[in-house]
This record gives C-alpha cells, sequence and structure tokens, in this order.
C-alpha cells in the first residue's frame, strides 16, 4: 500500500479529531479528540519512516506518545479542578474570561 | 496485506466517528480504545513493531484507562452527561468545514508519489529501536524522563489541592 | 529735548501720584492732599510754561517747525517709525489749549474732588491723559499720533468708569472705551493703506508715517489705487471713521452723553476741550490728504452738519444740566467739522480754541451747581441760583451768551466764520443747517439758564440750606475762562468787520485753493448773512425768555400737547436702544446660541470629538463580542484559520 | 573653560532641568521644603543659561550655537542643534516663565509636589529641546516628550474635568504629529537618509509632493497652533490645568505649533505654501474673529483667557501666511508678546483661584476696593491683551496687520475686527469681576497680592512696557532670521514660475 493511503487516515483522523475539539462541549470528549489528533500525526510519522527507510520518524513518534502521556496526566487533572470548582464539565460553563462588552 | 489495511483504517476511521458523536464520554472513551488498538495493527504493517507495542501500552493501556478511571471518579449524574446534541446547523457546518479541511490536506498529499525505499534489516524492531534510543536520542530520552516526572507532579499537586471553598450549588 | 519735557512732566505727575495713591491705599494711610495738589497741578503748569516759551516765536511770526527725534521705536526691513516730536503753529495752538485749559481744570478738581476717597488716583489718572494729549498733538509721525489717541482712550475710560462702585458708571466707561474703539479700528486701517502705498517706494530709511514725509509722497498717493478705489478717498475715509469715533460724530457719538458719568471736571477736560478735538486736530494737521480728497471732505460736511442739528435738537429737551452740554459739545463738534468739510481748516481750528474754552467754562460751571447743589443734577430741582452763586451764574451767563453766538464774544465770529465758508463753498442746504443749529444752540443754552439761575427756586429743603458758592480756586478758573471765551474771538475779526483774520493766515492751513474759492462772493453777501445769523440767535434767545420765564408748567403742558415729537427727543431718537437692538443683542446671541453652543459645544466638540470616540469604542466591542469565553468558539476560530490557510495554500 | 561653555550652551539650557529632575527623584516626597528649593534652583540657573544666549546672539543670519554629533547612524539622526532669530526669543519666553510658575507654584501647590515639579521639569527640558532641534528626528523626538509630562500635569494636578481635559489634549496633538512622522519618514528617504534640516532645505520636490507633505505638517502644527476647527482641546485643557500648568501651556506650548510651521513647514514646502496660503490666512482669521466672540459669552475667567489666545494666534498665524519681513517678524514678536500676557492673565486667574476656589465670572463682582493693588496689574495685562498702543501686543500686530493687508487684504480687513471684540471681551469681563458694588460679602475677606505673587507678575509687567516701548532691541533679532526666511521661500516661488514658464 503506498503512502497516501496511510497519509489519507491519518488525514481523516485528524480532520474528525478537529470537528470534535470544535464540535463537543463536553471538556473530556474534547480532549480525547484531541489524543486522536496526535495518533493522526503519530500514523503519518510512522508512514513517512516506512517508506524512508529511516527510524527518525518512529522515534519522533515514540517521543509524540510520552508527550501525549504526559499532557493527559497534566489534562485530565485540571478537568478534575474544573469539575470541583464549577461541579460540571461542560465548557459552557466556564465563561469568566469574557470580554466585558463595551467597558 | 491491503486488505488488512482497508479493514485496520475503516474501523479507525469509524471508531474515531464514534469518539466523537456518542453522548456518552465512557462510550466515547471506550471507542478510542478502539481507535487505538486499529492503529497499532496499521503500525505493525508498517514494520513498526516497537511503536505498536508502545502505542498499546501507553495509549490504549495508561492514558484511556486514566481516562475512564477519571469519568468513574466524577461520577457525573445522569443528566449531567447527556448534554444535549449541538444544533443541526452546527454540526452540518462542521462536517462541511471538516471535509473541506480533509479535501485541502488530501490534495496536498496525492502529489506524493514515492515507490517504498528498501527496508534495512530488522527496521522498526525494538531491539534497533532501542539502540538508537539510547544512542542517537539518548538527550531526548533522558528529558523525556524528567518530562514525565513533571507532569506527574503537577498533576498530583492540581488535583490534591484541598479547594478552601464549596463548588457552588450546582443551580 | 525741551519738547519732550511738555509730555515727561505731565506722565512724572501721573507716576507720583499714581505710586501715592496706591501706596497708600495698601497702607491705609490718609492722601497727603498738599503733595498731590502741588504735584498735580504744578507739574502740568510747568509743562503749559514751557510750551509758552517754545509757543511765544510761533506766535510772533516764526515759520520753522521744531523737530526732536527721540529714539527709533520700531524698525524692521525697510519699515522705520521714529519716536519723534514736531511743533509748528497749529501743534503750538493744540499744546497752548491742552496745557492752559487742563492746568486751569487740574486747580478746579483740587475744590471739586476735595472729599474723594480716590483723589490722588483721580489726578494720577488726569496727568496720564494730559501725557496722552500731549503726545498725541505733539507727535511728528501718525503712529505716535494712534499711541496718544488709544492712550487718551485709555484715560477716558479710567475717568468715567472713576466711581467705578457704581455699575453704570463702569459701564459708561467700557461703553466709552469701545466705542472709541470701534473708531480707532478705522483708523488703523487708514494707517495700514498708508503703509501699504508708501512702503514699496520708501527709501532705505525713510520714515514712512511722517507727517511731512506723507506730505511729500502725496502726488503718488493721489495716484494710486486701494482696492479699485482712488487711495486718498479710502485712506482719508477710514481716519475720519477714526475721527468719528473719538470725537463723536453720527454714528459713533454714543458713547459721549453717557460719560457724563464721570467727575464734571473729567468732562469739561476730556469730553469738551481736548480729547473729543483729537479728531479735527488729525484733520488739520492731514489738512494736504484731505485736499486731495474732495468726497470725503463733502462726507465730512454733510456728517458735521447733520450733527449739529442732530444733537442740538435732543439737547433742546434734555434735563440733567450735563446732558444737554454734553449733546452741545457734540453739536459744537459738528460745526467743526462742518468747518472741515468745506475745507476751512483754519476755522475748524479757530471754533476749536473759543470751544475749549467757553464749554469748558460751561462744563466747570455746571460742575460748581452740582458741587453746590451736593450732587444733584436735574435742572427740574434747580432754579433761581443766581442770588446764591453770583461768579457761577455770571462767569455761566457770559459762556451762555458766547456760545450762543452773540456778536462781541468768541463764538460768534468762530462759528460765523464757518457758516460764512459754508455758505461761499456752496453748500447753502448745509449752511441752512448750520443756521437752525445755531437757533437750537441758543435756544437751550438759555433755556438751561434760565431754568437753572432764574425765575422761582425749585431746590429742595435740605439742598437749599448749604447752597454756598464754590471756593476761590474753583470760581478762578470759571473766571479765566469766561474772559478768555469773551476775547479770544477778536483773533479771527473777519475783514469785511475790519479785522484782518489774524488766525486764519496765521495757522494757513489747507491749500490755498480752498482759500481763493471764497473770495469772489462780495463782502456784503457776507455782511447780510452775519446779520442773519445774529437775528436767528437773538429770536432763539426771546424764545427761550418767554418760554421759561416763570417755571416749568407752561412747557410741560406744551410738551404734552406734542407728546411723540417730545418722547423721540427725550429718549434721543431711541439711537441707544437701536445700536443695542441691531448690533449689541444680535451679536451676542450669535456668539451665545450659534458660535458657542451650536458650532463649538455641539458640532467639533460632540459631534467630532467625542461622537468619534465612541464610535471607535462601539467597533472595538462589537469586535469583542467574538471572544465569549466559550473553549468552543475560539477552537472553531482556530479551525476557521487553518481552513482558510489551507485554502489559500491550495489555490495558488 | 569659557568658550567650552559657549560651544555647548545649548546643551546647559536643555539639560540642566532634566538633571534637576533627576535630582528630585533622590528626595524623600515629605522634604517638600527642599523639593521646592531644587525646582526653583534649577528653573532660575536654566534662565542665567539662557541670558547667556540673548548677550551673545550675533546678529548674523544661520543658526548660532550650533551643536552637531552623530546621533544613531543606523538612521542617519544625528544630534543637532541651534538657535536663530525665531527660536531665541521663544527659548528665552520658556525659561523666564518657568521660575515664575515655580515661584507661584509653591504657594499654591499642596501636595505630591514632587511628581508636580518632576513634570514641569521634563517638559521643560522637552520644550527647549524642541525650539533647539535642528534635526527633524530630534525634533520630534522632544515634540512628543512634551506631551507626557504636560498630561500628568493636566491630569493628576487640574480640577473638574481634569482626566477627560488630559486625554482630548493628548490625542488631538497625537493624531496630528502621527501624520508628520509619515512625512519626516517620507522626507528622510528623499534626502538619501539623512535627518538634517539643512539637507532637507536643498531637496527640489515636486508640487504634488509637496502639498501632501505641506498638509501633513500643517495639520500636526495647526492641532497646536489651534487653528479654527481643531480647537476645541485648547479651553478644557486650560481650564482644567493648574495655574503654572496652563501659564506654561499658554505660554510655550501653544508657540509650538506656530514655530513649527515657521521652521518647518514654510521654508520645506514653498509652492504648497502658495496654494494653501489663502485658506489656513482665512481659517486663522475665521479664529480670530470666532476666538474673540465666543471668549465674550465665557462664564469660566480661564476659559475666556483661552480662547482669547485662539484669537490672538490667529493673528500670528495670519502674519505668517503674509510672509512680507514686516509681517513674519510681527508674528514672531507676537508669539513671545501673546506668552508674555495670557501667561500673566492666568497667573492672575491663578491667583483669585487659590483665594475663593472659584473661576467663574458670576462669583465675583467689585473686588477692586479690596484689592487695588491686584486690580492695578490686572488691569496693565488686560490692556496689554487688547494691544493698547505702547505695550508690546499692539507692537506685534501693527507689524502683523501693516504687512499682511498687502498680501491678503480681505483677511486682514476682517482680522482687524478682532481688535474691537478683543477689547469687548476683556473690558466685559473687568467690568464684571472688578466694577459695580460688592456682590458678595464673601469677597469682603480678599487679601491683595503678597510679596510672592508680585514677584511672579513684575518681570512681565516689567517686559510688557519695555516690549512695547522699546522693541527694536528684539525686532532686530528677529529680522535677520525673517529675511533669509523670505528670501528662500521667495526665490523658491520665483525659480517654480519661471519654470512653468519654460513649459
Amino acid at each position: 500500500m503506498s503512502i497516501t493511503h496511510y497519509l489519507t487516515l491519518a488525514i481523516a483522523l485528524f480532520s474528525i479529531g478537529l470537528i470534535g475539539v470544535v464540535l463537543r462541549r463536553n471538556l473530556l470528549v474534547a480532549f480525547m479528540s484531541i489524543e486522536l489528533m496526535l495518533n493522526g500525526a503519530n500514523l503519518s510519522f510512522i508512514a513517512f519512516s516506512r517508506y524512508l527507510g529511516d527510524m527518525q520518524g518512529q522515534m519522533a513518534a515514540f517521543f509524540i506518545v510520552i508527550l501525549a502521556a504526559a499532557e493527559a496526566a497534566v489534562g485530565l487533572a485540571i478537568i478534575v479542578l474544573l469539575f470541583r470548582r464549577q461541579g460540571s464539565v461542560q465548557s459552557s460553563v466556564f465563561q469568566n474570561l469574557k470580554d466585558k462588552v463595551g467597558v | 496485506m491491503t486488505i488488512l489495511f482497508y479493514i485496520l483504517s475503516a474501523l479507525a476511521v469509524l471508531s474515531a466517528v464514534a469518539v466523537i458523536s456518542f453522548r456518552q464520554p465512557v462510550y466515547s472513551a471506550l471507542s478510542l480504545v478502539v481507535t487505538l488498538f486499529s492503529l497499532a495493527g496499521l503500525y505493525l504493517t508498517l514494520h513498526a513493531e516497537f511503536l505498536a507495542i508502545i502505542q498499546i501500552l501507553t495509549y490504549a493501556g495508561a492514558i484511556l484507562i486514566l481516562f475512564i478511571f477519571i469519568i468513574m471518579l466524577l461520577n457525573l449524574n445522569k443528566d449531567e452527561l447527556k448534554e444535549q446534541t449541538p444544533a443541526l446547523w452546527r454540526r452540518i457546518v462542521l462536517a462541511l468545514l471538516g471535509g473541506f479541511l480533509f479535501a485541502g490536506l488530501w490534495w496536498g498529499v496525492k502529489k506524493l508519489s514515492g515507490d517504498s525505499a528498501k527496508l534495512t534489516e530488522g527496521f522498526g524492531s525494538i531491539a534497533s529501536s532501542g539502540k538508537l534510543l539510547f544512542t542517537e536520542y539518548v538527550l531526548a530520552f533522558e528529558i523525556s524522563g524528567i518530562l514525565l516526572t513533571v507532569a506527574l507532579i503537577g498533576a498530583l499537586v492540581l488535583a490534591k489541592r484541598r479547594l478552601n471553598y464549596l463548588p457552588e450549588e450546582k443551580n | 529735548m525741551v519738547l519732550a519735557w511738555i509730555i515727561l512732566l505731565p506722565l512724572l505727575g501721573a507716576l507720583i501720584n499714581g505710586y501715592h495713591a496706591l501706596s497708600c491705599r495698601l497702607r491705609q494711610q490718609k492722601v497727603i492732599h498738599g503733595m498731590v495738589n502741588f504735584v498735580g497741578v504744578g507739574l502740568p503748569f510747568v509743562a503749559f510754561l514751557i510750551a509758552l516759551s517754545q509757543g511765544i516765536p510761533f506766535i510772533l511770526g516764526a515759520e520753522e517747525p521744531i523737530r526732536e527725534n527721540l529714539f527709533s521705536w520700531i524698525s524692521v526691513g525697510s519699515l522705520h517709525i521714529e519716536a519723534g516730536l514736531y511743533l509748528d503753529r497749529l501743534s503750538t495752538l493744540m499744546v497752548l489749549i491742552i496745557t492752559g485749559v487742563g492746568t486751569l481744570i487740574h486747580l478746579y478738581s483740587i475744590g471739586y474732588m476735595k472729599g474723594d476717597s480716590g483723589y490722588a488716583k483721580y489726578f494720577a489718572y488726569l496727568n496720564l491723559f494730559l501725557t496722552s494729549m500731549l503726545i498725541l498733538v505733539l507727535g511728528d509721525n501718525l503712529l505716535l499720533l494712534f499711541l496718544g489717541w488709544e492712550g487718551v482712550g485709555l484715560c477716558s475710560y479710567l475717568l468715567i468708569g472713576f466711581w467705578f462702585e457704581d455699575k453704570a458708571k463702569a459701564q459708561a466707561g467700557k461703553k466709552a472705551f469701545i466705542v472709541n474703539r470701534i473708531g480707532d479700528v478705522g483708523f488703523l486701517l487708514g494707517i495700514f493703506a498708508l503703509g501699504v502705498l508708501l512702503l514699496p517706494g520708501a527709501g532705505e530709511n525713510a520714515v514712512i508715517f511722517n507727517f511731512e514725509y506723507i506730505e511729500s509722497q502725496i502726488g503718488l498717493i493721489t495716484v494710486s489705487k486701494v482696492f479699485w478705489l482712488s487711495a486718498p478717498f479710502i485712506i482719508t475715509l477710514f481716519l475720519f471713521v477714526g475721527a468719528t469715533g473719538k470725537s463723536a460724530q453720527i454714528p459713533l457719538y454714543v458713547w459721549l452723553p453717557d460719560a457724563m458719568a464721570g467727575p464734571t471736571p473729567v468732562s469739561a477736560l476730556i469730553h469738551a476741550a481736548t480729547m473729543v478735538t483729537a479728531g479735527v486736530y488729525m484733520i488739520a494737521r492731514m489738512d494736504f490728504l484731505f485736499d486731495v480728497a474732495p468726497e470725503t471732505l463733502h462726507i465730512i460736511a454733510i456728517i458735521g452738519a447733520s450733527t449739529a442739528l442732530f444733537a442740538a435738537l435732543i439737547a433742546m429737551v434734555q434735563t440733567d444740566i450735563k446732558k444737554v452740554l454734553a449733546y452741545s459739545t457734540v453739536s459744537q463738534l459738528g460745526y467743526m467739522f462742518l468747518a472741515m468739510g468745506v475745507g476751512a481748516y483754519a476755522y475748524g481750528v479757530f471754533h476749536l480754541m473759543t470751544h475749549a474754552f467757553f464749554k469748558a467754562c460751561l462744563f466747570l460751571g455746571s460742575g460748581s451747581v452740582i458741587h453746590a447743589m451736593s450732587g444733584e443734577q436735574d435742572i427740574r430741582k434747580m432754579g433761581g441760583l443766581k442770588k446764591a452763586l453770583p461768579i457761577t451764574s455770571m462767569t455761566f451767563l457770559i459762556a451762555t451768551m458766547t456760545i450762543a453766538g452773540l456778536p462781541p464774544f468768541a463764538a460768534f465770529f468762530s462759528k460765523d466764520h464757518i457758516l460764512w465758508k459754508t455758505y461761499s463753498h456752496g453748500h447753502p442746504i448745509l449752511w441752512v443747517m448750520g443756521l437752525l443749529a445755531a437757533f437750537g444752540t441758543a435756544f437751550y443754552m438759555f433755556r438751561l439758564y434760565i431754568l437753572t439761575f432764574t425765575g422761582k427756586s425749585r431746590v429742595s429743603e435740605e439742598a437749599k440750606a448749604h447752597l454756598h458758592e464754590s471756593p476761590f480756586n474753583m470760581t478762578f478758573a470759571l473766571i479765566v475762562l469766561a474772559v478768555l471765551s469773551a476775547v479770544a474771538g477778536f483773533l479771527g475779526l473777519p475783514e469785511v468787520l475790519g479785522g484782518h483774520d489774524w488766525i486764519a493766515h496765521w495757522l494757513h492751513l489747507g491749500s490755498n485753493a480752498a482759500e481763493a474759492h471764497g473770495a469772489s462772493h462780495s463782502h456784503t453777501m457776507e455782511l447780510l448773512l452775519m446779520g442773519v445769523s445774529v437775528a436767528v440767535a437773538t429770536f432763539a434767545i426771546l424764545l427761550a425768555f418767554v418760554l421759561y420765564r416763570n417755571g416749568l408748567e407752561g412747557p410741560n403742558k406744551r410738551a404734552r400737547a406734542m407728546r411723540p415729537l417730545h418722547n423721540l427727543l427725550t429718549n434721543k431718537f431711541y439711537v441707544d436702544e437701536i445700536y443695542d437692538a441691531c448690533v449689541v443683542r444680535p451679536i451676542y446671541y450669535l456668539s451665545q446660541s450659534i458660535l458657542f453652543t451650536v458650532i463649538d459645544r455641539k458640532l467639533i466638540d460632540e459631534v467630532l470629538v467625542n461622537r468619534s470616540g465612541r464610535f471607535l469604542a462601539w467597533l472595538g466591542s462589537c469586535v469583542s463580542r467574538i471572544q465569549n469565553g466559550f473553549v468552543n468558539r475560539y477552537a472553531f476560530c482556530f479551525l476557521l484559520a487553518f481552513a482558510l490557510m489551507l485554502g489559500i495554500w491550495v489555490f495558488n | 573653560m569659557f568658550n567650552f561653555f559657549d560651544q555647548n550652551i545649548l546643551n546647559f539650557v536643555i539639560w540642566t532641568p532634566l538633571l534637576g529632575a533627576l535630582l528630585l527623584l533622590t528626595i524623600p516626597q515629605k522634604q517638600n521644603l527642599w523639593i521646592k528649593r531644587i525646582a526653583l534652583m534649577t528653573v532660575s540657573l536654566t534662565f542665567l543659561f539662557s541670558l547667556h544666549l540673548v548677550c551673545y546672539f550675533k546678529s548674523s543670519s544661520g543658526y548660532q550655537f550650533e551643536i552637531f554629533r552623530p546621533w544613531i547612524p543606523a538612521i542617519g539622526a544625528y544630534y543637532a542643534l541651534g538657535v536663530d532669530g525665531f527660536s531665541l526669543w521663544l527659548v528665552l519666553l520658556a525659561t523666564l516663565l518657568m521660575p515664575i510658575a515655580v515661584l507661584f507654584s509653591m504657594g499654591s501647590i499642596k501636595e505630591k509636589e514632587k511628581s508636580f515639579y518632576f513634570n514641569l521639569l521634563i517638559l521643560e527640558t522637552a520644550m527647549l529641546g524642541t525650539l533647539c532641534a535642528l534635526d527633524v528626528f530630534l525634533f520630534y523626538l522632544f515634540w512628543e516628550a512634551m506631551l507626557i509630562p504636560m498630561y500628568f500635569l493636566i491630569g493628576i494636578f487640574g480640577h473638574g474635568r481634569k482626566v477627560y481635559a488630559a486625554i482630548k489634549f493628548f490625542i488631538f496633538t497625537l493624531i496630528g504629529s502621527v501624520l508628520m512622522l509619515l512625512a519626516i519618514v517620507y522626507l528622510r528617504q528623499e534626502a538619501e537618509g539623512s535627518f538634517l534640516l539643512d539637507h532637507w532645505s536643498l531637496l527640489a520636490l515636486s508640487p504634488q509632493v509637496q502639498g501632501v507633505l505641506f498638509a501633513a505638517f500643517a495639520l500636526a502644527f495647526a492641532i497646536k497652533v489651534p487653528l479654527f476647527p481643531l480647537h476645541t482641546w485648547l479651553p478644557d485643557a486650560h481650564t482644567e490645568a493648574p495655574t503654572a500648568g496652563s501659564m506654561i501651556l499658554a505660554g510655550v506650548l501653544l508657540k509650538m505649533g506656530t514655530y513649527g510651521f515657521v521652521r518647518f513647514a514654510i521654508p520645506l514646502f514653498p509652492d504648497a505654501l502658495l496654494v494653501a496660503k489663502p485658506w489656513i490666512a482665512t481659517l486663522a482669521v475665521v479664529g480670530i474673529v470666532y476666538g474673540a466672540l465666543v471668549a465674550m459669552v465665557q462664564k469660566d475667567m480661564k476659559r475666556l483667557v483661552a480662547y482669547s489666545s485662539i484669537s490672538h494666534l490667529g493673528f500670528v498665524m495670519l502674519g505668517l501666511m503674509a510672509l512680507t519681513p514686516q509681517a513674519v517678524t510681527g508674528a514672531t514678536y507676537q508669539m513671545v508678546n501673546h506668552g508674555l500676557t495670557s501667561a500673566g492673565l492666568f497667573l492672575m486667574v491663578g491667583m483669585l483661584y487659590d483665594r475663593t476656589h472659584t473661576r467663574l465670572i458670576a462669583d465675583y463682582g467689585g473686588i477692586a476696593k479690596q484689592v487695588p493693588l491686584y486690580t492695578f496689574v490686572f488691569l496693565i495685562l488686560t490692556f496689554a491683551s487688547i494691544a493698547l498702543p505702547g505695550t508690546n501686543s499692539f507692537v506685534g500686530e501693527f507689524l502683523i496687520l501693516s504687512g499682511s493687508l498687502k498680501e491678503l487684504p480681505y483677511q486682514t480687513i476682517l482680522a482687524t475686527l478682532g481688535v474691537i471684540f478683543g477689547a469687548v471681551y476683556m473690558l466685559w469681563m473687568v467690568e464684571r469681576v472688578f466694577f459695580g458694588p460688592l456682590k458678595k460679602d464673601s469677597l469682603k475677606g480678599l487679601k491683595d497680592m503678597n510679596w510672592r505673587e508680585v514677584l511672579c507678575v513684575l518681570p512681565i509687567i516689567l517686559l510688557v512696557v519695555w516690549m512695547g516701548v522699546k522693541p527694536n532691541f528684539f525686532l532686530s533679532k528677529i529680522e535677520i532670521a525673517t529675511q533669509t526666511l523670505t528670501e528662500t521661500v521667495q526665490q523658491n516661488q520665483l525659480a517654480k514660475q519661471s519654470l512653468k514658464l519654460q513649459k
């Protein structure tokens, strides 16, 4: 299978993830779609590494996975905090950064 | 080989769509697991055994478990979970936008021709990856270690903080 | 440097008295009357002596004027203005009048202003006035003349508003200054027009505003144009506008009657003898310029005659003793301008001199009457004061006969010369107006005399209690002035009556053309007209006697009979009200509600400044609505931007 | 040692106030006596230095006391300073008014003195720098630097709607100067990367380009002069500023606009000037009449004097536009006169404000009896401001009007109307405030001027009389500069006409 197939899949995953982030109100799901985007990127790395015969792609993918782990930990901690504070994880609740119109 | 690719990629796409469309976060978490597994399979077809294992171990194993754990921990009550489905027009617009995005990137990608390069022996295996990790990328490896510990402490400090005020009552 | 001393002495007096007044006022001390009198009266008297010493050679026939160049005032590029003094026959006459009558009036005001709190301040202002008037008369160029011109305007402002506690008096001062200022603007425009004409042609260090230099350039001026009109006409017209402002002619005379708010000696000095004659002096000084502008002369004659008649009519019904004299001054000034208008400059100046004497005497007389009546100025509450104030009434009578134009006295000769010159220079209508004005003058003056001094006494009881004749220092001035006004006439004895008309030949103002033109008429006509004017005067006097001999009942009845005319006259033809309605109020309204509130507040401040500020704020706010705190909204923006970039990348 | 001092006298003059300001910073806030002493010493020292300028000012054309050092070679900006006929007297005016302002505010500013005097000293450095800068970049730097201290002076130490006034003042001037910055940048590129004024005056620009550049410069300076439609910031800034602030604002800052015209707009763009002359002159004359009329109806004394400044500066602009030697010399002279008289009037109103804390004319009446000395000084300043002959303004006004009657006849005639209205509003105000019966018994206890206030006003009164009676000492120095200006402008205009003829 040529690289375009894999890349197409990567793009698909990435777009779906992106839409997910924008669409879903629930922070957790948004967070998961971010993971999805990351995986899409990982896939493209590995596809290139396979077709260029160079291990570097895989190394990058490996570090991305580590990064994803760290990011997930901190992200979830924040979500827990938010939940404790507001009692819900709906993004519509956290709006106090709103610009007070016409100050 | 190609059938395997198609099955796995279809599976991945479908479960990805499922992730963002299920109303219950638990179900989307599970469908995410499916996506990760299908991706691991794809990694195998790309001779990246080491990464396939890593994928399953960390991603599916650790991160998703963490997600589910958090969901259970917050034991969100029923109505809280069932957020109202976003308005129809929003979904259509986003779908269109996503499609446009996909088309744009695909247009860029499809120009990429290129036959697969000849692979060296033991390409993508754990041994070669390990060797590389500890020779060329040793600095990055160590730093990622530190990164993880920092993230660990960060998460602990954030989550552990005893809120000195009660969360407002949900109206 | 002798001439400079004539100016410096009163200035010194003003500074000393001024400093003394201010320091006493600050330290709450009593003013030392002796010192103030000595400085205030002494210095002008010394100036008079110097003026006399400088003037005698001229009186004895010297021709060559004395010039003194003090310092260069302004010199920019080719424009040089020197501060120089110039004494010739005309200015000798003027200086003698100013310092002479001035010193007399200073002497008089010692008695008049005795109890006043601002005694030293009064003398400081009076001395300052003398200084500026002397600068006006002695200045050798138009700009120094203008310096004196506005200086006297300033002093009249200070002196009219001397008792500034009283609102009306302060406003009268302000009115005088502003009306003068309107005239001065015309004067300034005349100077500028002259400057524009003479500057390009001026040599390296030519002093273009000097009278002699202007006279030498008269050829250039007559031929050149200013804004498509002939230059002499425009310049002289502008200068005449200045003169009407200062010498209270028709359009700008309204300030003089209100100027009576000042102390009486001030009215005598400023509003009778000296300041108001500044316009006449200016025309006499620039006679060469006015000769080449016949149209302006014609205008001057018309305005002069109409002012004379107009003021005489109003004076007939005034009840305030000083208002009557004020309007009589306006009408006598009308005569002077009439004389100037017909080209008889010398006779204008002659009338100026005689007027200075008898009008000062009249004002000082009225001053001592007011002084005796402790401030009462309404002639309806006077009467029969002859017995109580013998000297004042005698001098007042002499001055009244003079102004009426009875033969032996001065005004008969000067006024008759003017009437004769008007007639002989072919202005019969103006002559008739002059005659009517003479009739009016005789009538209101004798009406005034009769009502105040003779007949039944209408004085209120407590006023009658301390009716007293003024002290010697006041009556001395009255006597001197009365004698002068009686004798001065013989200076201008016309040929037809055997005299050789000394004053006209001595001053020899104006080109001889005007002179020659008059000689053609026969002497008999001159005698005839003289007879007519005397007859008219005597008839007016008799009429006044008949009407007012026994008090006011008769005239009041008649006044009620012709009510509309009487009201018109008493309200001064409503001129003040007209000015107020069509000049003052519209300008105030224009600036208050249109210029300030609409343009400044609304248009510029509101619309342009605040409104644009608010528009930007509104613009800002609608952009800020995008950031409504929704995390998804921000993600959406990323997506949009990403898509946009992708689109751009894809399509080119 | 002396010629070192003589060489960079301008450095001494400009930077001493800054040193004083920095010195002030070192003193703690509560030692306000020392703060006042140091402030007064610095400004008096600056004044002494500037006297040196006058004594050694040779009456030769071109700039004197020049200092020339490369400053930022990368962008071609030089540290070039110099003084000529135009800027000499304005520098003197600034250094004279500053000690008076400091001396007066020692009595009236009671709290936050340190920041007040700090701002005042920085303002003085900026003003002097603007006047002496020959490098346009340096000029622009000082030009903008002037705004900030003034903004704080009005904003913090003002009264009433002080913040609104400060912001309005700041933004008005800023808009103008931003456009000017564009023009400066363009011109720098035209003159091959040099900001020096001498290089710029050699440029031959096409009329259209000149037109645009002139418009940019003219707008910036017109706002500062306040020409008619752009003047609404002035009354607010003046009424809300503290006495010292409005003195300096009226005394010197307004002159920056007209000085800018004389230094930059007129010499650099002669052809555009030819076109714009009638328009600006008309605007100036409208300003004269409008300023006078609106001043008549003002209820607040300071606002009245502010509008009168608009009227007086209209005369200066008329003189500048007429471009004859007399008119331009008169205009420059009138800048100094107006500086003195309006600063004096603000000083007097400030004194009244310190006593009764109200500036409304209606609150006063008949105070002449209570405060004779104050009335005497006020009357002198009033008659100086309505240009009575013998005072300084008359010389200026006479030169302006006689110089510009030939070039701009209709405008000049309308301008002389302004003289009448000038007398009207000033005398009406004097009458309502000073004469008439004593309105309120609260005014009974009004104290007369103390020695400090007399000391403040004395130099102004002496100068007003001296400059009115013997102006030649001042005019001779201005005259040379105007000679060179009018000749250069005439040459360029003639050159262009002869060019057109050949086409």
